[in-house]
């Protein structure tokens, strides 16, 4: 078990997802506990992405319970589930095309009532991520690949948030600032946040995981100390290479 | 076709197509109820032949599709005659459909030159024609001295066809000053009053319906326009007034058939309409009641439904009277006299003029 | 081998694009010969995509030249460029969602169906034939990449590492001559990247010359002959995968330095 | 792994999957428009399906606009416009028989669909709406204004059709001569649909983009689309002007292409049976509520939110998944085996 | 001249204001909201039967008894948007966009032939007239009625590009509009900004209604369809979903008309409107104000 206070941030049991007639999810089950970083790792389709969806409300679940700091979100709408502190950066960024860096940044903070906060938040993603505020008046829309990665990191940050679930968060990052997002959110976490974190490269986030589980199939086959989760052969064959 | 040759004593069936969707809707309750009194009082007197009549009304939309699947659907129910027809557009697609079915037409409304121009034998207008109501206009025009008439319509057949017809005959004095068309509908006529009072004229005939008449009014009066504005038959209703406004409205002058309004002892006839269908009769009443009880002449004339015989009956017809006078169809069925007169807006109500007589 | 060395598939000559104030290539010069294998890395915002659009036709670049077998192709517009031989995949995936994957990997065989609408309306002899063809060619494509899904139903139900192997078959069915593709690596993990390697070894091994965009070091290691290194839309380097890895500039402003790495991997929690 | 796909939605759903891929279901529908005659033929009945059937034949051929190439037309009774007119023109004050207009109509069909389409294809989804409801609009009002259309009145006493001398006018002629001639459009329509062509149009409807990228001149095939619907409104208002008789610029308002659209999409937007069905559903369903009189529109209005809350894809959506022959399958699992060198692109 | 310009500003500026909501709502989802023309009748309905019933009490006040009935109506328009937006186009959230058109359409048929039923076929006039005296100014002629009722849509519609482009609730439209699932992992209340900016933009219209009913006196069931499909026209070549954009292109139509009438008469007049939009649009594709991003591949 983790080192972490003994309260759960996330709880998820029994979790089954349909899309029409494919079953995606087979009664999953994990948990994230307070102050940790949770390494979700899977090949392709494995769902991943449904897990992290239907935590946030987008997606719904057709079975199994949901409970975040001990409340059960598993039927709460996806805006209830952000004001719980829930916060998701969805696979393939998901930017507002059409406005500005800045104002993608200020949607981050959309429920935070204190808009001073917000500003304040915002200029500490810019000091984080200074890319951003070279292009803070630019349509997010035109933003390279990259560059919308971290905006969409930085866009969650303004949230800070209690649990951040990152969807493959280096997807079309350059090496350098894969570290530097990683370095982030180890940071993010030492500040109190807890994190699930879908990862394709499973050496970063293992390396920065407290603990790990591995789906197939919609259901964990492997879980664990990531330290423990980065010997074992089955992991290192499939997802982490020699 | 046909079909519903059922009994000889069954009851007559008349048809009507008249607008009760889009634009016009309004004026298909007036038509049809205004039938339906006349086919009611018809009856309680014995009927015709002995036989009853009856009314199926069927909307026409003023939509030549929606007209032709009415005139199929009426012919199918076994009517005898048509005593329908609101928009020229519409009804021109359903005569060779009562041709076809030898089902003579008796159109209280539509009034097109174009329905007349096809020389269908079946097919009588009971309302003065586009052509007469010009020269019943024109007539007018030169009595007040109008020296530079303008004309708007609204770009449907029957408007354009009178101020056409109007046109032409505007050669030498007056002369026309320009001419002007609108689309129904709208409410900001301001454009189109600007381009008339260009041509500076001192009489302006508007040949639409009260819709648009009542807002064509008012935007001139508003942009400073003092002469004369008569409207045509179709504009001949109290709302033209009320959407003028009784000051704007004051002294325009209309061509009209005879109404209600303006016919001695017809009062009595506006009293049964209001306690049978508790309002006001409209524009067109008085054409379809007329409509119907030409058609029961007729056929008691005849003494059969016979398509050919009721036509010959009707073209028979001599002396009897209509709201708009004495009937008796010219040979191309259209009324020998349009029967227009000029009507004029005095204190708020419409009210006869002069019969141009 | 050496006479085709020496004249290039596709030569770009002095590429600029500019947006507003934002020089998103600025000089760029590359050539990919036959049988080729470049890639195109840099840091994020380098211009690698921008460049691949004007190549492409999907961005008019504000100066500069692209030639494609000789021929300037700079002006065309991007069907005409896919009609002379280049195709690509898109970085965020540009599948026809709504259609069934069989009917994406026919897309990419519009060009070479030898078929009219009259051929459709009287379903002649021939239209059978091709419309066979065209079934049998996209499932030797599907075959090729290795495709697991389902190839009848739609694209947007498969799971994105699949929807990327879509994306090279369709490409691959335009029959081109230069491959262009955008960090086909991305969000796959080690076992697929190890399944992409070869796919792109395969490829290449038809005789295609790819140019691709990638950030996974290790497959572009592995799999490049050349690799090109852009920042702010400038060449920085340009040498085989060792030479760039040890050039200090490409380190600076790509690589960064390894003992960071190592940095980490001490901080690891207790 | 067990999942059990017997269940019975499950198979219901395939069995409707079946039908819908059932080659003979056109000839089924077609059976139907032949017997219908057979149970009611009076001439009501015989014009309102005749009018469904030419509303079938607009709706399949803005369906190859809107539901295969996803531009959205809104102006698509101009080219019904354009058919109706020109023909009525040449054989009321030119007299040539109807059939004889035929050619001319295509032609001017044609040159209408490269007018409009040439320079406002560029234009994406809405902004192209607009212009067509525009042109839609300048047609319309063309027609009323000038002398040679009839203006507001329109063009009437338009003859029936002749065939090789039988006489197909009577509304039993008319009916047999519609249920041939939209019979084959839709075939037609349907065919296109499933070539090179109707495949590329709905590339483009997905992702233009992407559809530039694998080679389609996504401008031309747009244009093609267009000719496409172009011609199928312009046949289709030959017919109408046989069927009236008469014709006239209210019957070509924007309400009419609006009409038009939603029976491409009521039916579902590039599914042929569906745009069949949707079109018999727009054009019938507010002759059956004539009973109800003055609630007519009312009723038809709700009911048309009613039928989408349920159908939201449409009556019968497109079939979105291909089932491999099982030729192809058989075929697909050798090839795993062999190996990829045999790959010629 | 100066008359064609007042004229083309006065009735553009009416235009404009239903292609304010029109552009606000096709804005967010992307509907063509063909009731909105209908929500405009409904709100001249509105006024006139709260006129009615308030009878002299109202007639006396004029222009301020307007401003009250105005109120209410969009009180009433924008309750009768949000249950709109309930009924028929919620259940489509996330159907393929045209399924909603039909909707739409259907609504609108419901709508006026729904109003038909209540209120009868015929036009109304209304009880309160703005007419007042016109003053000369630079050749045209101004009522300060008219002058008030452009002040009035000018300040909606201010109001509007405020809430819209400053606001937290405008931001949250635009990302909505954008990707409205992505909206929801920020923590946006979708239905509920959704409602709101049908209530907003069903309440512009039924102001409409009311300025309409008072200014021109008639009203009828169908009044909704014409302007409807203005407002369209000018929310889409102001550029679509963009407040000032919306103004302009109404502004502009407002003007072509006018000019057009003048130069080609009534009867062509559309004729030339449509015309010069076409051409407009080929030259500028993404209409007035409509945003010029280069699409990224
Ligand atoms: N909208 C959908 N409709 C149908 N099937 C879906 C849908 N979304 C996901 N699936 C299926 O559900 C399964 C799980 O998908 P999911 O996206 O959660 O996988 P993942 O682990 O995130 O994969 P990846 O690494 O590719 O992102 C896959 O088989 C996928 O095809
Ligand atoms: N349409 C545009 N308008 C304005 N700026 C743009 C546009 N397209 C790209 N840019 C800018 O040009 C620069 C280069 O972008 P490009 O997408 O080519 O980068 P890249 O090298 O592909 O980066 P990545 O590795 O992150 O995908 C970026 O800074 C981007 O913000
Ligand atoms: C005044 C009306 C009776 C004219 C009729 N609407 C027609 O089109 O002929
Ligand atoms: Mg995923
Ligand atoms: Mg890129």
């Amino acid at each position: 078990m983790s080192d972490a206070a003994g309260r759960w941030a996330l709880e998820i049991d029994g979790l089954d997802v349909h899309y029409g007639r494919v079953h995606a999810l087979r009664g999953l089950t994990l948990t994230v506990g307070e102050g940790e970083i949770i390494a979700l790792l899977g090949n392709n389709g494995a769902g991943k992405t449904s897990t992290l969806a239907t935590v946030s409300g987008v997606v719904r679940s057709t079975g199994g319970t949901v409970r975040a700091f001990g409340r059960d979100i598993t039927k709460a709408k996806p805006w209830e589930i952000v004001g719980a502190g829930l916060v998701h950066v969805p696979e393939g960024r998901r930017i507002f095309s059409r406005l500005t860096v800045h104002e993608n940044l200020q949607l981050g903070g959309y429920l935070v009532s204190d808009k001073t906060v917000v500003s304040r938040r915002i200029d500490e993603v810019y000091t984080l991520l200074p890319r951003l505020a070279e292009r803070r008046n630019q349509h997010g829309g035109n933003l390279s690949g990259g560059e919308q990665q971290m905006l969409a990191v930085g866009r969650a940050l303004v949230a800070k948030p209690k649990l951040l679930m990152l969807d493959e968060p280096s997807m079309g990052l350059a090496p350098l600032v894969v570290a530097q997002i990683m370095k982030l959110i180890r940071q993010i976490n030492a500040d109190g946040t807890s994190v699930l974190l879908v990862e394709q490269n499973a050496r970063a986030a293992l390396k920065i995981a407290h603990r790990a589980y591995v789906v197939e199939n919609g259901v964990i086959t492997l879980q664990g100390p990531a330290r423990e989760l980065a010997r074992d052969s089955r992991v290192v064959e499939a997802y982490l290479g020699a | 076709s046909g079909g519903g040759e059922k009994s000889d004593d069954g009851p007559i069936v008349l048809g009507m197509l008249t607008p009760l969707s889009g634009s016009s809707s309004a004026i298909g309750p007036y038509m049809k109820n205004a039938a339906q009194l006349a086919v009611d009082e018809i009856n309680a007197k014995g009927g015709v032949n002995g036989r009853k009549l009856e009314l199926k009304v069927e909307d026409e939309a003023c939509d030549a599709k929606s007209a032709t699947a009415g005139a199929n659907k009426l012919v199918t129910a076994g009517v005898k005659i048509s005593v329908g027809g609101y928009c020229s557009g519409a009804t021109l697609p359903t005569l060779p459909i009562f041709e076809k079915a030898g089902v003579p037409m008796l159109i209280p409304a539509a009034n097109s030159n174009e329905l007349v121009a096809q020389h269908k034998k079946n097919v009588f207008l009971i309302n003065g024609t586009g052509a007469q109501q010009s020269d019943a206009a024109l007539k007018f025009m030169k009595k007040v001295g109008a020296t530079k008439v303008a004309l708007m319509d609204d770009n449907t057949s029957y408007s354009k066809d009178i101020a056409d017809t109007t046109a032409k005959l505007l050669t030498g004095s007056p002369a026309l000053a320009g001419r002007e068309s609108v689309t129904a509908g709208e409410s900001d006529y301001g454009a189109n009053v600007n381009a008339i009072l260009k041509g500076q004229p001192d009489f302006i005939y508007w040949t639409g319906y009260y819709q648009e008449g009542g807002l064509i009014i008012r935007q001139l009066r508003q942009a400073g326009y003092k002469g004369n504005v008569m409207v045509a038959d179709g504009s001949v209703d109290q709302k033209l007034v009320d959407i003028a406004g009784p000051e704007a409205a004051e002294g325009v002058f209309a061509t009209m058939t005879q109404t209600p309004e303006t016919i001695q002892g017809a009062e009595k006839w506006i009293a049964d309409y209001k306690s049978k269908f508790g309002a006001d009769p409209g524009p067109y009443s008085t054409q379809a009641y007329d409509a119907v009880r030409v058609a029961a002449e007729a056929v008691g004339k005849a003494g059969s439904t016979d398509g050919d015989a009721v036509i010959k009956a009707l073209e028979g017809i001599d002396g009897f009277q209509l709201f708009s006078g004495p009937l008796k169809f010219t040979p191309e069925h259209t009324l020998s006299s349009g029967g227009f007169q000029i009507l004029v807006v005095e204190n708020g109500k419409i009210v006869l003029k002069d019969t141009l007589q | 081998m050496s006479t085709r060395e020496s004249v290039p598939l596709l030569r770009v000559q002095d590429l600029h694009l500019d947006f507003g104030g934002v020089k998103a290539v600025d000089g760029l010069t590359f050539q990919v010969y036959e049988d080729d294998v470049l890639s195109l890395v840099g840091p994020n915002g380098a211009g690698k995509t921008s460049a691949f659009n004007c190549i492409t036709g999907f961005y008019k670049p504000t100066g500069g030249s692209i030639t494609l077998h000789g021929t300037d192709i700079t002006r065309l517009r991007p069907s005409a460029i896919a009609a002379r031989g280049m195709s690509r995949t898109f970085q965020n995936l540009r599948l026809f969602g709504e259609l069934t994957v069989l009917d994406n990997v026919r897309a990419g065989m519009h060009l070479r169906l030898r078929q009219n609408a009259l051929d459709a309306l009287l379903h002649t002899p021939r239209f059978r034939r091709t419309e066979r063809e065209a079934t049998d060619e996209a499932n030797r494509w599907l075959d090729f990449v290795g495709l697991r899904g389902d190839r009848g139903g739609l694209a947007r139900n498969l799971p994105y590492g699949e929807q990327r192997r879509v994306e090279i078959a369709r490409a691959l069915a335009c029959g081109p001559k230069v491959l262009l593709l955008d960090e086909p690596a991305a969000g796959l993990n080690y076992g697929e990247k190890g399944e992409l390697l070869d796919l792109l070894q395969r490829i290449s091994g038809l005789g295609i010359a790819i140019v691709l965009i990638e950030h996974d070091m290790d497959l572009v290691m592995q799999v490049s002959r050349r690799v090109v290194v852009l920042n702010f839309g400038r060449e920085i380097a340009d040498g085989t995968p060792d030479e760039v890895r040890r050039d200090s500039a490409v380190i600076e402003a790509y690589l960064g330095r390894d003992d960071d790495e190592e940095d980490e991997e001490m901080m690891s929690h207790e | 792994m067990t999942t059990n796909l017997a269940t019975s939605p499950a198979r219901a759903r395939a069995l409707f999957d079946r039908i819908q891929q059932n080659r003979y279901l056109g000839l089924v529908g077609l059976a139907v428009a032949l017997l219908a005659p057979f149970i009611t033929a009076t001439n009501y009945a015989l014009s309102v399906m005749t009018s469904a059937l030419l509303f079938v034949m607009l709706a399949v051929g803005l369906n190859i606009v809107v539901g295969y190439c996803g531009l959205l037309d809104l102006g698509y009774a101009a080219f019904f416009a354009i058919g109706a007119y020109v023909s009525g023109i040449l054989a009321t004050r030119y007299g040539w028989p109807l059939l004889a207009t035929v050619p001319v109509v295509i032609v001017a069909a044609v040159v209408a669909g490269i007018v409009i389409g040439g320079p406002t294809l560029r234009l994406r989804s809405d902004y192209l709406a607009i212009v067509t409801l525009g042109f839609g609009e300048i047609i319309r009002i063309t027609a009323n204004n000038l002398t040679i259309t009839g203006g507001p009145s329109g063009i009437y006493g338009i003859p029936g059709i002749m065939l090789l001398g039988v006489d197909l006018s009577g509304p039993v002629g008319l009916y047999y001569t519609c249920v041939v001639v939209v019979a084959l459009a839709v075939l037609g329509a349907a065919r296109l649909g499933r070539s090179r062509l109707g495949r590329a149009w709905r590339f483009i409807r997905e992702d233009e983009d992407a559809a530039e990228a694998m080679g389609i001149n996504t401008y031309r095939v747009k244009l093609a689309a267009y000719i496409g619907g172009a011609i199928w409104g312009g046949l289709a208002g030959i017919l109408f002007g046989a069927q009236l008789s008469a014709i006239s610029p209210p019957s070509f308002t924007f309400l009419w292409s609006a009409l038009i659209l939603m029976a491409v999409v009521l039916g579902g937007m590039g599914s042929t049976p569906g745009v069949v069905l949707g079109a018999i559903f727009i054009s019938v369903l507010p002759e059956l509520l004539r009973e109800a009189a003055d609630y007519r529109y009312f009723v038809f209005g709700i009911l048309l939110i009613i039928v989408m809350i349920f159908r939201r894809q449409g009556l019968w959506p497109a079939r979105a998944v291909e089932r491999q022959s099982r030729r192809d399958r058989r075929r697909a699992e050798e090839q795993d085996v062999r190996k990829a060198e045999e790959v010629v692109p | 001249m100066t008359q064609l310009l007042w004229n083309g500003l006065f009735v553009g500026s009416f235009y404009a204001l239903v292609a304010l909501g029109y552009t606000m709502v096709y804005g967010i989802i992307r509907l063509l909201n063909f009731a909105h023309g209908d929500l405009y009748m409904l709100g001249a309905f509105v006024g006139f039967g709260v006129l009615s019933v308030a009878g002299g009490l109202a007639t006396g006040l004029g222009f301020v008894a307007l401003l009250i009935v105005m109120v209410i109506a969009m009180l009433v328009t924008g309750t009768a948007g949000l249950v709109l937006e309930r009924v028929a186009y919620r259940p489509l959230r996330g159907a393929p966009r045209l399924s909603v058109l039909i909707t739409a359409v259907g609504a609108s048929f419901a709508l006026e032939y729904g109003m038909r039923l209540a209120a009868g076929p015929n036009p109304e006039v209304y009880p309160v007239r703005l007419a007042g005296d016109p003053v000369n100014l630079l050749g045209a002629r101004i009522t300060v009625q008219q002058a008030s009722l452009i002040l009035i849509a000018i300040l909606l519609m201010a109001g509007l590009q405020w809430l819209v482009m400053g606001t937290e609730t405008g931001r949250a439209m635009r990302a909505i509009s954008q990707d409205p699932t992505a909206a929801l992992y920020m923590g946006i209340n979708v239905d509920a900004v959704i409602a709101r900016t049908f209530f907003i933009g069903s309440a512009l219209a039924g102001a409409a209604g009311v300025m309409a009913g008072g200014y021109y006196g008639k009203i009828d069931f169908l009044m909704g369809f014409i302007i409807g499909l203005k407002a369209f026209t000018a929310a889409v070549i102001g550029g679509i979903g963009n407040i000032k954009g919306a103004m302009l292109g109404g502004l502009a139509l407002g003007l072509l008309e006018s000019f057009g009438t003048a130069w080609v008469g009534g009867q062509w007049r559309d004729v030339f409107a449509f015309g010069f939009l076409i051409v407009f649009l080929t030259l500028r594709p993404t209409g007035i104000l409509g945003e010029r991003v280069t699409e990224r591949v």
